[in-house]
């Protein structure tokens, strides 16, 4: 089945949920409504399209421009050998997003690393806590507003001249 | 100089001599100077010529720390624990830029040199330094160690 | 601050740290144990002890600055990253390569791997207790480090493969190099098969434990030889094959079972068929006459005769000098230009030096690569580019906005996926079979936390 | 006699002069960390050590059997040339006692922790 009439079926069987088709750089990349996201992985994981991998989730921080977060989902078929990007936009105030765990197992680690980087919570998430970062960290690091190289020792730090 | 100090310089150097030669280091290993480390510890670049060979896991029976890579400060309280479980006496090497500096990376996440967190000896450049260069920081310690004055806690000496 | 694990566990257990500073754990894993007697009830799994703000200093480097920065990540195979990394930019800024520069890098990318899986299996060797296999891999890496250093300057962390091409040529005597390596790591392999493959010991600490079904690998994400020994040959240099990989034949070596000793099988036969590779390359890599016999001359004095009329003289420069080479250019670098860059007078790839000390487009188109703002401008929108690394798929996905720093870069980290799984790996093994069961899944921490 | 109240003076005398030694020259620095476990440098989960478990109990049992099974060789290792046969018999019968004791550990698998 040619990469056109894939991305047409997709649009046809699931067309609700996609807002959008764009391409980027030669790969094909569908924009999706955060509400309907999970009954969208789930139908793209099954049979007729059976993307059985979830290669990468991660997160945009378009805060300052456009007052949203994009999380990033990268699927790939392993019997087509095709790969997908899926988009959804969260509001930067109040990121909620559903959560991926019952359909692939690494989607645990994902979400909580993308939890602990930007903040964004996912509703069914088992055990969201901070991945990367340690427990008494504030804020999220890869938030455009958080600084650089503001630095939240742990233990107190002898600060050379 | 009083006949006693005659007596405690021999001693010393004999002490320094003691010690130098039979260093046992605990491996802080963290990123990528851990791959120099193992080629210097290894067949081609021996440490064990230098007797500092012999790895020793835990910080009891370790008396040189062997900082090894980036120390974040995620790390840098496991850091400062193992430290202070070494008995003395100890010395510190930090291996590698980032253990020296920070390195290249100056931001949130890691600590700008160990020396913040622990006294260190012997400051080994590099990202990450050639074997040759650990080995020569390797001699440059046993220097130090060789001519370290000892503290007589029964001659009253501070 | 009480841990998961604390809160889950049974009162009559035992609660044991393998901390971040192990020698089996790499030193930036922790892994806490609840423990019945040496039987392991439950296992929670804490990263992060190598966080070292990747992606945020990215976002604040410019896209030609931010390349020693991706040598850190998989720091055993450095190669392979800076290919991903200047593959993404390449396919973004719409450039080829030129051939020779091509069968370079699957050269450099070969060797990579090979001292990449040298350097796992010999931690996972060595932690079951099979010191001499360390010293034997240790040996055989160093000779293929010698081909990386002669050519690269570096032992490990090379930035060698630019966006547009590679550094610099091959060292003049690299065939012979390359001779030497391949025979010495054949020789250390067939002797590491003697010792490690039919020993009982290694047989029963690997056979059987750490065992993942088809399903679960590919739930987990997992890639590469960790995904290939449990059967399924999944590996980007077939399914989408980059540079020259389509014109190279060689397996994709596959186990059946799925556990540790498979995931040592495989990567022995990996390496076996990447030296097969680095033969194949080699032989297509066409020999270059050194460029010598004209008289060259010194760049202050190039300057000073340029001053009154253009000279045709060769300039006499350093060999680290970055694009001194400019004779060499047309192989190595991409000749060709953006359209996205529009009128800018600088490309992808630091101009040559001969132009830059003669001419004043040479020096302008010089100075505006590496002003501020003026650099590698890639065309607004975002790229997903990945190639097979040493543990897997290791993917690059970058926002850019049109400025000259990314906007978004974020790596796709093989070992991320594969160590997510090590809690279900290990539940109710003995504490023993932890150690195997991580060495074969060769973590890196650099790779795992960013 | 002699001999015997010559070897514990010297090696009496040894071992004191290897602690004061050790006690002079090792400098002190007191450290709250020396006290807890070392656990790899985080924080120990549990304080103290909680029930037993009986396997780690029997292994050391087995240890204790073979241990003191080698204690017993050194007086018969010397007064082994005078005995002539009867020492081997001794020895053999001492051995063969013992080994029966960890055959039967063996047998009802104290090495089986599955």
């Amino acid at each position: 089945m040619g990469r056109e009439t894939l991305i047409d079926e997709i649009r046809t069987k699931l067309g609700d949920a996609v807002e959008g088709v764009s391409y980027s750089f030669g790969d094909d990349v569908l924009t999706v409504r955060p509400g309907s996201l999970r009954s969208l992985m789930t139908a793209l994981r099954d049979a007729p399209f059976d993307y059985a991998v979830l290669l990468d989730l991660t997160c945009v921080d378009f805060a300052a421009g456009e007052g949203r977060l994009e999380l990033v989902y990268h699927l790939y078929s392993l019997s087509r050998n095709v790969r997908l990007r899926l988009k959804a936009s969260l509001s930067a105030a109040d990121p909620v997003a559903e959560t991926l765990t019952g359909l692939w197992k690494n989607a645990d680690w994902l979400e909580r690393e993308v939890f602990d980087m930007f903040g964004v919570r996912f509703t069914g998430h088992p055990d969201l806590r901070r991945l990367l970062t340690y427990e008494g960290f504030e804020g999220h690091p890869l938030r455009k507003s958080y600084p650089w190289r503001l630095a939240q020792p742990r233990i107190p730090m002898k600060d050379k001249v | 100089m009083s006949g006693l100090d005659f007596l405690t310089t021999r001693l010393e150097t004999a002490l320094g001599w003691g010690r130098k030669y039979s260093l046992f280091h605990y491996p802080f290993i963290t990123a990528c100077c851990g791959m120099e480390y193992m080629s210097a510890a290894c067949a081609h670049f021996d440490i064990d010529r230098f007797g500092a060979g012999l790895t020793r896991f835990s910080p009891r029976q370790a008396d040189l720390l062997l900082v090894v890579g980036t120390v974040t400060h995620k790390l840098a309280p496991v850091l400062k624990t193992v430290y202070d479980q070494m008995l003395e006496p100890k010395w510190v090497i930090a291996f590698g830029a980032c253990a020296v500096s920070g390195g290249i990376y100056q931001n949130y996440a890691v600590v700008q040199g160990i020396d913040r967190i622990i006294p260190v000896d012997i400051y080994i450049p590099g990202c990450p330094p050639r074997p040759e260069t650990v080995l020569d920081g390797l001699m440059k310690l046993q220097d130090k160690i060789q001519h370290q004055k000892q503290d007589w806690r029964w001659a009253g000496k501070p | 601050m009480e841990t998961r694990i604390q809160r889950e566990a049974r009162p009559e257990s035992m609660l044991i740290n393998m901390g971040p500073s192990h020698p089996a754990m790499h030193g930036t894993i922790r892994v806490m144990l609840e423990l019945d007697a040496e039987r392991i009830l439950n296992a929670e799994v804490e990263v992060g002890y190598l966080h070292r703000g990747f992606e945020k200093t990215c976002e604040n480097k410019t896209y030609f600055n931010l390349l020693p920065y991706t040598d850190r990540l998989n720091y055993v195979s450095p190669l392979i990253n800076n290919l991903g990394y200047a593959m993404t930019m390449e396919k973004m800024l719409g450039v080829g390569v030129p051939e020779r520069a091509q069968l370079i890098r699957v050269l450099m990318s070969e060797l990579s791997r090979v001292s990449d899986h040298l350097t796992c299996l010999a931690a996972m060797a060595m932690e079951c207790g099979a010191f001499t296999v360390f010293l034997y891999m240790m040996k055989a890496r160093e000779f293929l480090w010698d081909v990386i250093e002669f050519t690269t300057g570096a032992r490990m962390t090379t930035s060698y493969i630019r966006i547009g091409g590679v550094r610099a040529d091959l060292h003049p005597d690299w065939r012979g190099s390359l001779a030497t390596a391949v025979r010495e790591t054949r020789r250390v392999l067939k002797d590491v098969g003697g010792l490690l493959d039919k020993n009982s010991i290694f047989l029963g600490r690997t056979r059987g434990v750490g065992v993942i079904s088809k399903e679960d690998a590919l739930s987990y994400g997992w890639t590469g030889p960790c995904l290939r020994s449990t059967g399924i040959p999944y590996d980007v240099r077939k399914a989408s094959p980059y540079l020259v990989y389509d014109r190279l034949e060689f397996e994709v070596p596959v186990g059946e079972f799925g556990d540790n000793f498979d995931r040592y099988r495989v990567r022995m036969r990996e390496m076996e068929q990447s030296l097969r590779l680095l033969e194949q390359v080699a032989v297509l890599i066409p020999d270059r006459a050194p460029v010598t016999g004209e008289p060259a001359i010194e760049p202050a004095e190039a300057i000073r005769v340029s001053r009154r009329q253009k000279t045709a003289a060769r300039i006499r420069l350093s060999p680290n000098l970055e694009g001194s080479e400019k004779a060499r250019y047309a192989d190595l670098m991409t000749p060709d230009r953006p359209a996205a860059l529009g009128s800018a007078a600088c490309g992808v790839v630091v101009p040559p030096k001969e132009d830059t000390y003669t001419t004043m487009e040479g020096l302008i188109s010089h100075f505006l690569f590496f002003m501020d703002g003026h650099g590698i401008r890639p065309p607004k929108g975002d790229v997903y580019f990945s190639v097979e690394g040493g543990n897997g798929e290791v993917g690059f996905y970058i926002v850019s906005d049109g400025t000259d720093r990314p906007y978004r870069l974020h790596l796709r980290a093989p070992c991320f996926h594969i160590v997510s799984a090590l809690e279900q790996l290990i539940k109710g093994r003995l504490l023993a079979d932890l150690i195997p069961t991580f060495g074969s899944m060769n973590m890196i921490g650099g790779e795992l936390d960013r | 006699m002699l001999e015997l109240t010559l070897s514990f003076l010297v090696f009496g005398l040894l071992a004191g002069v290897m602690i004061v030694i050790n006690y002079c020259l090792g400098p002190r620095k007191p450290n709250p960390a020396r006290e807890i476990p070392f656990e790899c440098g985080s924080p120990p989960l549990q304080s103290g050590i909680g029930p037993v478990h009986i396997p780690f109990f029997l292994v050391a049992l087995l240890f204790l059997l073979i241990d003191v099974e080698i204690v017993f060789f050194y007086p018969l290792a010397l007064a082994f040339r005078d005995r002539g046969f009867g020492g081997l018999a001794a020895l053999g019968t001492f051995i063969l006692v013992l080994a029966l004791g960890f055959v039967y550990a063996w047998k009802k698998g104290i090495f089986r922790w599955s």
